[in-house]
């Protein structure tokens, strides 16, 4: 999208600060008449993917920004999550499930992804030449 | 500074052990989450009941220290159950496979009649 | 203060998003540990000044920015509102109360800086150089 | 796009016209809180009470335009009344002197006492 961005939020890579952007996003998505389910997968989906900016791509550095860009369209919110990319993504395959993980043959952690993939309607990492790591996440207004 | 508000207290009812969890389930939680399962596992407990109130803030990361808990449920032959999770909760809770392994329950009256039902 | 600031929120100079400017310091705000009531009063009195910065210093385009700023101390949160100061703010003298608005001497309007004055610790315009307008809300953390 | 949701409606009981408001009340409010007032006032209201749902956003460009609703009650001889402010907004309008203007009740119940006690 080519639009300038409506609300942006900016904070330090801490953990905790999630919470400030998953409450600021959901009131926002809330003015925009979002349902109340909806404003709750929305929550989850970008508190996720702000503890992945923070966690990853910012290596928990409090004095690396994660940024977060609210667009809205008629159709459409999105929202584009942008750290500094200390660490590049790089997709990794598939993602275990709770069996592997109870058998000990994965890790407890990594189902941020995969979670937020199912909680919107659209979501990934975008191409940039900015050095960071951008994420971005489409809920698509449905008509009531 | 925006460290998380949880507490996490213990109790018994019925023959089932409670632990109640109110506030946010994050990645801090595990020390104080596996403490009170170690707790009531220690004091023999057979069926355990994660309580929750409505959380409003559950990530991943708290998700991947309840798995641990399965783990170790499975591993000491318990029954785990879970409720007061709001319906998005619930949902998560199904999407990430934790409903195979622990009965989710409305509310805590509900869990206690399902393990008592269980076990008879 | 000098210190970076924690969490920064910019949106444009339309009427409605000081409603989620209120609801993402209120978040924030929350989340330090201040209680109920000290919230409402921080949600009533920024709101105010955001939706000063939105008419006057940005003169409703929504084209310009407002920039809310928080930085957090041991003892206070300062928030820092931020517009572009195509109207620079002027002192105009003495609030009107409601007595000379009910008999038709002042306009009706004319009442946030005075609310917004009662509600936090300290409130006021800060000089600075880069042309806009500078509104500082404070608020003293109470130990309880 | 993210303009108020504001809903302004009137009815009667025992003589008093309510004109509920549920939403924010902001500069957005003007029209739909002017009509409410001129459509009682046009049927002879005397007491008028403005019943809140404990509402969450009231600035103060909307109490400009409740300061405008006092100079009309007063112009017109009628008795104001305010119900159902949460403890802030309560707070507010004695802030603005709003307070001396209109009494203040907790909820519809105690207004539509305080009316008919007025009146005997
Ligand atoms: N913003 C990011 N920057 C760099 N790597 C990332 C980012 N987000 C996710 N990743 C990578 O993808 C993996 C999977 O992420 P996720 O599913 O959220 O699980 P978790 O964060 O628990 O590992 C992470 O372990 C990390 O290697
Ligand atoms: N951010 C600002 N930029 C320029 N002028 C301002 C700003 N904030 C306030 N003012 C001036 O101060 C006056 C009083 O503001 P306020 O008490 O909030 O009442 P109102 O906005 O209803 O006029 C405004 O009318 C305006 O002239």
């Amino acid at each position: 999208m080519t639009s300038h961005p409506s609300m942006e939020l900016s904070f330090p890579s801490e953990l905790g600060y999630e919470k400030v952007a998953r409450e600021a996003v959901a009131a926002f998505a809330r003015r925009l008449g979002c349902d109340r389910e909806r404003v709750e997968d929305l929550k989850t989906a970008l508190g996720e993917a702000c503890i992945n900016a923070i966690e990853h791509g910012n290596g928990r550095t409090p004095g690396l920004r994660v940024e977060v860009s609210c667009f809205v369209a008629d159709d459409r919110l999105e929202i584009d999550v942008h750290d500094r990319g200390l660490k590049r993504y790089e997709a990794s395959g598939t993602v275990a499930g709770i069996d592997l993980k109870l058998r000990g043959l994965a890790p407890l952690r990594g189902m941020g992804l995969m979670m937020i993939a199912q909680l919107v309607d659209e979501a990934g990492f975008t191409e940039s030449s900015d050095g960071g790591n951008h994420f971005r996440l489409v809920l698509y207004f449905r008509k009531i | 500074m925006l460290e998380d508000e949880l507490s996490v207290s213990t109790r018994e009812r019925d023959g089932v052990a409670i632990i109640d969890l109110v506030g946010d389930v994050t990645t801090f939680a595990e020390e104080k989450i596996n403490s009170a399962y170690a707790q009531v596992t220690g004091q023999g407990a057979k069926h355990i009941l994660l309580n929750f109130r409505q959380n409003d803030y559950i990530n991943s990361a708290g998700i991947a220290i309840l798995i641990g808990i399965v783990t170790e449920v499975n591993r000491n032959n318990q029954k785990l159950g879970v409720s007061g999770l709001s319906q998005h909760f619930q949902k998560i809770f199904r999407m990430v496979g934790l409903a195979q392994y622990a009965d989710i329950y409305q509310d805590e009256d509900e869990a206690i009649k399902g393990f008592a039902a269980a076990t008879t």
